[in-house]
């Protein structure tokens, strides 16, 4: 069973190096297939390891595996170490299963562009980190694998690099993580100060020996790295921006892989956070605020994938809040659901793009249905899903995260569960607004003049985005089934044993309630949406004009967090270097000595030249003078 | 058996032959890279037959200048190892871009470039006192000759400012060592291993205040943007790659064994100004207007970095250091070999006139990525795991300490983006679009990939290094350690 | 004999001042190699009067022999000045000053 | 009477050295130096050195210092500089440091206890003695000292055949009279305009 999970981690580093040696020779279609082949593989090879894991007892399924020191200095060692478990199975098999629609999606999708076999393995690359992330089986091995996504997602993010917006999108995103890569590794040095290892099995034997005050501090900066990565508050600038690069990349980062990883590390390091309660009540907090506030900025926004973008913000909230109230359970299922509909958003997303030329503002959209029907069907499945409607997919596991809430029943969970309501009647309004905007609304004039072209030049899509598609919509509209409250409970009793301190999990009677209330808020949701969309209406045009024209405006500026963060720390990194480069280190550093130098030496020069003026008699003079002093100095001496 | 004299010998030898017989260009530049052929393959030898544990290997000691009680002592440890290995492989690739830009008078420039190593590879390895001085002094004149005769427009500034300020520096360490030799009990003696601590405060300022000029370290670097900008591509990353590695060294592998007491006693300058070049370094970095300014503050901040790792005189700073120096070497190496290729093949080093260079150049962007990469220290490569320890160190020595210097981590990754960037993305810069440049190919690709393929063979597993080097480095600070209390 | 050798060797002193005054001062090359000829002849007062104190005769050889260097010395500068008046050169030696720095 | 012998002589020899020093005429600071050449040979033999003062007399006084009458008389006026520019404190420190030599070694040997002079035969300072001694224990310096004069001749006759000799070459000769006669015709005719301007009794 290891040698399978050593075959899913390794599989796509070949198609790494295989698309990097011979990348030029091979024509881009195979290679397209080359890679998405490696990514099939992984992932029958993961699914056939959890199928053993799933045989093996519950008390077996960790498995640990040692193949080399990687790093070792006095009594600090890390090797390269693997770690198997349910809950990197469920990863894995999202990562692969995910990761394989998606790479299969983008033959098609970049098949006009003549840099496909690069996008292929980078896309490869970035499966791979994501893999050392989560088979990971210590603390710094899991940072090598969290660097190596944030180099993967630069590298994608800023792929069309003639494109300055994208690359600085990269190079942002690159300085958030970076941030969080440094809070993260902080994290590891003091529970290496405090345990005196990093290895998870360590940690986890070792964690009661924390007091609260170092746990609190320790689990804060592990938060750090999760918040940078999982593009939470307030950190969490980057992700709207990132939907610079190619769509099938945003579907990558915030379905199956980058952003996920925060909520995995928090899963992951349960043992470790348990005895940092404070901190879980800020995770539920950031969680909440984030969610909210990411499903009103997405309300005001245009463009489509940005819309997404700021959704996949609310939903990685909602599973922050989830891991946060000690649900860890849902908080994976949300993960797991999550990954199926929104990739199956951005698919879709693409697909639209795509047959609209490039066009990606949905005010330029409208009445795509009738165009449209196979993509505006799937991406109504998608779009029930992550509005959380019964029985789609997203609503059993956006529930299970809120009546948690209910089931914890303490001033955190009952914050948890009213703004995650508030957030479903959010979710349902933006996630509407889009499809009505997109699919239903009389057609713009662009739209009109573009789409019947299109669809006669390649129908809908070619066959490698639509099969994607499909698949992830079955995803979408069923993964839910897995956990219904009282009939079905594979999720729960599998990750069961990933938390030793136990989970929240709520009543049936709870959990049928909150989908009952979930689905009706979400209903209103669509219900508004409808009302201020589906028609030719003033009533958007009169909020954005109107009293609510400050909070429309400072939503669209996504409430100012970029021009706090260019002002408080780009700015001023820039200035001080400009500065420190101008006016000190030229003149004090590396002038100051050698003028220093130049004048001691021109003062003995000018000095000695009054006597070196070649005239004899001076000579002779001090000679004169010199013996004079010496005589002098023997008879003092002498004396 | 091959001792490291011969390693010293055969460079110095053919340097020799190669500045009095009349060579031809082509036969000149295949003589040196075979020379420094052979001498990577000695240090692979060694690699193969070293034990980590086994302390001072493949040495000679004989009497040298007797009545002065100099003697020829020179031996390999682990860290040695790892420099005289760096030494071999930067040297090699130096030649190799020599032959490929075809400079002017290459035998003279080949043979100076072998001199340094053989001058290099004697401060590496001295164990006497002497014989490490006319290492760390003798490889200046090479040096010195190549930046003057083969450097850029600006060459004759920047060379009386490496005089002026190395100079001063290696005449006070000149001092402290004939004080340590003729102090010795019973008669002059210059062994390393004799004069531990010996010295008083002075005897170590003057030391430590040479070897921070050489490093550099924050604020004695004065000297390093004119000598990086000016000298010919090849020779800065000599210079870079390795030269300034015997300041580093120097202070690990001489300073703090030398003198523990006053080591343990000053560490926190040294750790300060660490610090502070670090970070210092990294700022500057951020908005120089061309890539071989980014690499040369880059080397200020990592030398800086390197230096507080010593000093925090643990394990893990003294590991990490040794690791640091080595990462470095190869990337400021090959970062500079590429500065040298942009500048002939684009006809400039200046982002204002550089960008899309990755648009149908695969192979320059890959190898550039692979570069830029290590550099900022991306997690999971090598030079990762050699920040990682020295910030795992320096978090064990004071916890605010390891928060501050972790910040020029972010820095770091802010500068090499900008590089990387101005260089391989945006919008095609004007030269890029009139002179359109060829990918990397054949010649100058060969002296850089291998670089870029030792750093990626140390990210994979950097433990191979750090199993070999820890004992050595461990031992260089064990009694400034203890002096510290650590 | 009521003269003793302290009176000789201050006169000798004293003359020896004398004579580098003159050449300390005097600009004219052949003052100068005049007030240096005073010079040594105070030496030779001294080295004579320091052989009578010791009674040996080295001392008077030594005078001879500084007389012998004196007369090649005479030679050579006033050759210089000879030549220096062939070249129709002002007999100063401050003109002749390209030793300055 | 030794003593006033030696006073006398002494403030001869210092008088005449003063005089080598101070005069401006070469001539005259020559002849200065013959007295003080025979104030010092008159002193040698208070000290019983015969030969030496006598050799003092013939072949310094005789035979250096003719040559140095020669080559004043070669040289002429031009021996003769005028002070020139010269600044004070040069002047006081030459003063300085002579004064400060004098000072000094007087005031070691009036600090230092002497003891009466030796016992001496009577060939003491003879020229046979004196000869037996340089062809003796001092015959090396003596063969130095030949060769170092014969140097000297050899330097002082080729310094003093070098450079440009006094005679002017043909053309030389040729240049100067042409510009000494343009010269004279300027003169000439500026005399002529003045003269002119006189008479038409022009006022200034």
């Amino acid at each position: 069973m290891t040698e399978l999970v050593w075959i899913t981690l390794v599989l796509p580093l070949i198609g790494v190096a295989v698309l990097a040696i011979l990348g030029m020779k091979l024509p881009p279609r195979a290679a397209g297939w080359f890679a998405s082949l490696i990514m099939l593989a992984a992932f029958a090879c993961a699914a056939i390891a959890t199928a053993i894991l799933a045989t093996r007892p519950a008390e077996e399924r960790q498995v640990v595996q040692v193949a080399w020191t990687w790093l070792s200095a006095g009594n600090f060692s890390v090797g390269l170490d693997l770690w198997f478990d349910e809950l990197t199975a469920v990863m894995l098999l999202v990562i692969t299963g995910v990761g394989f629609l998606i790479h299969v999606y983008s033959i098609g999708y970049m098949k006009d562009d003549p840099q496909s076999r690069r996008f292929m393995a980078y896309l490869n690359l970035f499966v791979f980190s994501m893999l050392v992330l989560v088979l990971s089986a210590n603390l710094v091995l899991l940072l090598a694998g969290w660097g190596l996504v944030g180099l993967s997602s630069y590298l994608l993010i800023g792929f069309w690099h003639n494109k300055p917006k994208a690359i600085k999108a990269a190079k942002k995103a690159f300085i958030m993580n970076a941030i969080g890569d440094v809070g993260l590794a902080l994290g590891i040095f003091l529970l290496f100060v405090d345990l005196g290892t990093v290895s998870y099995t360590g940690i986890f034997a070792e964690a009661g020996r924390l007091s609260e005050t170092q746990a609190s501090v320790a689990c804060l900066l592990l938060l750090v790295g999760a918040v940078a990565k999982s593009a939470q508050l307030p950190l969490h600038t980057w992700l709207p921006d990132a939907m610079e690069g190619p769509t099938p990349i945003s579907a990558l980062i915030h379905a199956a892989t980058m952003v996920t990883a925060g909520v995995y590390l928090i899963a992951r390091m349960n043992p470790l956070f348990i005895h940092a309660p404070k901190v879980l009540d800020l995770i539920v907090i950031i969680g909440v605020v984030g969610l909210i506030m990411s499903g009103l900025i997405a309300i005001v926004q245009t463009d489509i994938k940005r819309i997404i973008a700021f959704s996949t913000m609310s939903q990685i909230a909602y599973m922050f809040v989830g891991v946060g109230l000690t649900a860890y359970w849902a908080g994976i299922f949300h993960l797991f659901t999550h990954a199926f509909f929104k990739a199956l958003l951005f698919l879709g997303a693409g697909l639209v793009i795509h047959a609209l030329n490039g066009e990606q503002d949905i005010r330029n959209m409208g009445g795509l249905r009738k165009q449209l029907p196979k993509i505006y069907f799937c991406m109504m499945i998608a779009a029930f899903a992550l509005a959380g409607i019964f029985p789609f997919s997203g609503g059993f596991s956006k529930d299970a995260i809120l009546s948690a809430g209910l089931n914890v029943d303490t001033t955190i969970g009952w914050i948890a569960y009213i703004g995650g309501l508030l957030g479903a009647l959010l979710t349902g309004i933006y996630t509407f607004r889009l499809i009505f905007m997109v699919f239903h609304r009389r057609a713009s004039p662009y739209a009109e003049r573009v789409i019947p072209e299109s669809i006669k030049h390649h129908g809908e899509g070619p066959s490698t985005m639509l099969w994607p598609v499909y698949i992830l919509a079955i995803g979408a509209a069923f993964a839910g089934l897995l956990q219904i409250p009282g009939l079905t409970h594979v999720v729960t009793s599998w990750l069961e044993p990933i938390a030793p301190d136990g989970m929240v999990e709520a009543t049936v009677g709870q959990d049928w309630l909150t989908t009952l209330i979930g689905t009706t808020i979400g209903l209103i949701g669509i219900g508004i949406a409808y009302h201020l969309y589906a028609r030719e209406s003033t009533s958007p045009e009169l909020i954005r004009n109107g009293r609510g024209r400050l909070i429309h405006r400072a939503l669209e500026r996504r409430l100012y967090w970029d021009d706090l963060y260019e002002w408080s720390f780009e700015k001023p990194v820039q200035w001080a270097s400009s500065f420190l480069n101008r006016d000190v280190d030229r003149t004090a550093f590396r002038w100051a000595p050698l003028d220093g130098l130049g004048q001691l030496t021109a003062f003995f020069g000018r000095s000695f030249a009054i006597i070196e003026n070649g005239i004899v008699r001076m000579y002779a003079l001090v000679l004169a003078l010199g013996i004079a002093g010496m005589i002098l100095f023997l008879l003092v001496r002498g004396a | 058996m091959i001792t490291v004299s011969w390693l010293i010998a055969v460079p110095a030898i053919a340097s020799v032959l190669l500045l009095l017989l009349p060579f031809s260009q082509r036969a000149a530049g295949y003589l040196s890279l075979l020379v420094s052929l052979a001498v990577a393959g000695g240090v692979i030898g060694f690699i193969y037959r070293f034990e980590p544990l086994g302390g001072d290997q493949f040495g000679d000691n004989v009497a040298w200048i007797t009545q002065l009680g100099i003697r020829w002592h020179v031996a390999v440890n682990g860290v040695t190892l790892a420099m005289i290995a760096i030494t071999a492989v930067i040297t090699c690739c130096a030649i190799g871009y020599g032959m490929w830009a075809r400079r002017e008078r290459s035998h003279a420039s080949f043979a100076l470039i072998l001199m340094t190593e053989a001058f290099l590879i004697i401060v590496f390895s001295a164990r006497d006192l002497v014989v490490f001085y006319v290492g760390f002094e003798g490889m200046l004149i090479p040096l010195l000759v190549l930046l003057a005769a083969w450097g850029g427009k600006g060459r004759k500034t920047a060379m009386i400012q490496v005089i002026a300020y190395t100079a001063m520096g290696t005449l006070l360490m000149l001092l402290a060592i004939a004080w340590l030799g003729f102090t010795a009990p019973g008669g002059p003696n210059f062994d390393l291993y004799g004069a531990i601590g010996r010295g008083n405060d002075w005897v170590f300022a003057a030391f430590a205040f040479a070897l921070a000029i050489k490093s550099p370290l924050f604020p004695f670097h004065g000297w390093v943007l004119p000598a990086y900008r000016e000298a010919s591509p090849e020779v800065a990353a000599v210079l870079s790659g390795v030269a300034s590695k015997a300041g580093g060294y120097a202070f690990l592998a001489v300073l703090v064994p030398l003198f523990p007491e006053q080591s343990a006693k000053y560490a926190w300058i040294f750790i300060a100004l660490g610090a502070f070049g670090f970070l210092y370094g990294a700022l500057l970095a951020f908005r120089q207007p061309d890539g071989r300014g980014v690499i040369a503050y880059s080397s200020i901040a990592q030398m800086s970095f390197v230096i507080l790792g010593v000093f925090l005189l643990n394990s893990r700073g003294a590991t990490g250091a040794t690791f640091q120096m080595v990462n470095h070497a190869l990337v400021s190496g090959a970062l500079f070999l590429l500065a040298g290729w942009l500048e002939t093949q684009a006809g400039s080093g200046s982002f204002k006139h550089l960008g899309g260079l990755a648009r149908s150049r695969p192979v320059l962007a890959t190898v550039a990525l692979i570069v830029g990469m290590a550099a900022l220290a991306v997690p999971g490569s090598s030079v990762f795991a050699s920040e990682f320890l020295i910030l795992l160190g320096s978090f064990e020595v004071h916890w605010w300490l390891g928060v501050i210097v972790t910040l020029g981590i972010v820095l770091g990754a802010m500068y090499m983006l900008r590089w990387i960037s101005a260089v391989l993305h945006e919008r095609e810069g004007d030269f890029v679009g009139t002179l359109n440049p060829p990918d990397l190919r054949r010649g100058a690709l060969l002296c850089i990939l291998p670089l870029a393929l030792i750093l990626v063979g140390l990210s994979i597993a950097p433990a191979q290094f750090t199993d070999r080097v820890d004992a050595a480095a461990t031992t260089m600070i064990s009694a400034a350690a203890k002096e510290a209390g650590r | 004999m009521s003269v003793t050798l302290p009176f000789f060797l201050a006169l000798s002193a004293i003359l020896f001042s004398i004579g580098l005054v003159g050449v300390l001062l005097r600009r004219s090359p052949l003052t100068i190699l005049l007030s240096l000829e005073v010079m040594l002849n105070s030496v030779n007062v001294t080295l004579v009067a320091f052989s009578r104190y010791v009674g040996g005769s080295d001392g008077q050889v030594f005078a001879l022999i500084v007389m012998g260097i004196a007369a090649a010395e005479v030679v050579v500068g006033l050759g210089l000045v000879v030549a220096m008046t062939r070249r129709t050169m002002v007999l100063d030696t401050d003109e002749l000053r390209t030793l300055n720095g | 009477m030794d003593l006033v012998v030696f006073f006398l002589a002494a403030l001869a020899a210092i008088a005449t050295a003063v005089a080598v020093v101070a005069q401006k005429n070469p001539f005259v600071s020559a002849l200065a130096l013959l007295g003080n050449l025979v104030a010092l040979a008159v002193l040698m033999l208070l000290l019983e050195a015969q030969f030496v003062a006598v050799a003092q007399i013939i072949v310094y006084a005789g035979a250096v210092m003719v040559m140095f009458l020669f080559v004043i008389a070669y040289v002429g006026p031009r021996g003769e500089v005028g002070p020139g520019e010269r600044k004070p404190w040069q002047i006081w420190l030459a003063i300085l440091a002579a004064a400060l030599i004098a000072i000094e070694v007087v005031a070691v040997v009036y600090g230092a206890t002497f003891s009466d002079w030796a016992e001496i035969s009577g060939d003491y300072g003879s020229p046979a003695a004196i000869g037996k001694s340089l062809v003796t224990n001092y015959l090396l310096a003596f063969e130095i000292v030949s060769v170092v004069l014969f140097m000297g001749a050899v330097a002082g006759v080729i310094f003093g055949s070098g450079g440009r000799p006094l005679r002017l070459s043909n053309d030389e000769v040729l240049a100067k009279e042409a510009a000494s006669a343009e010269q004279r015709r300027r003169e000439d005719s500026r005399a002529v305009l003045d003269a002119a301007r006189d008479s038409m009794g022009g006022d200034r």
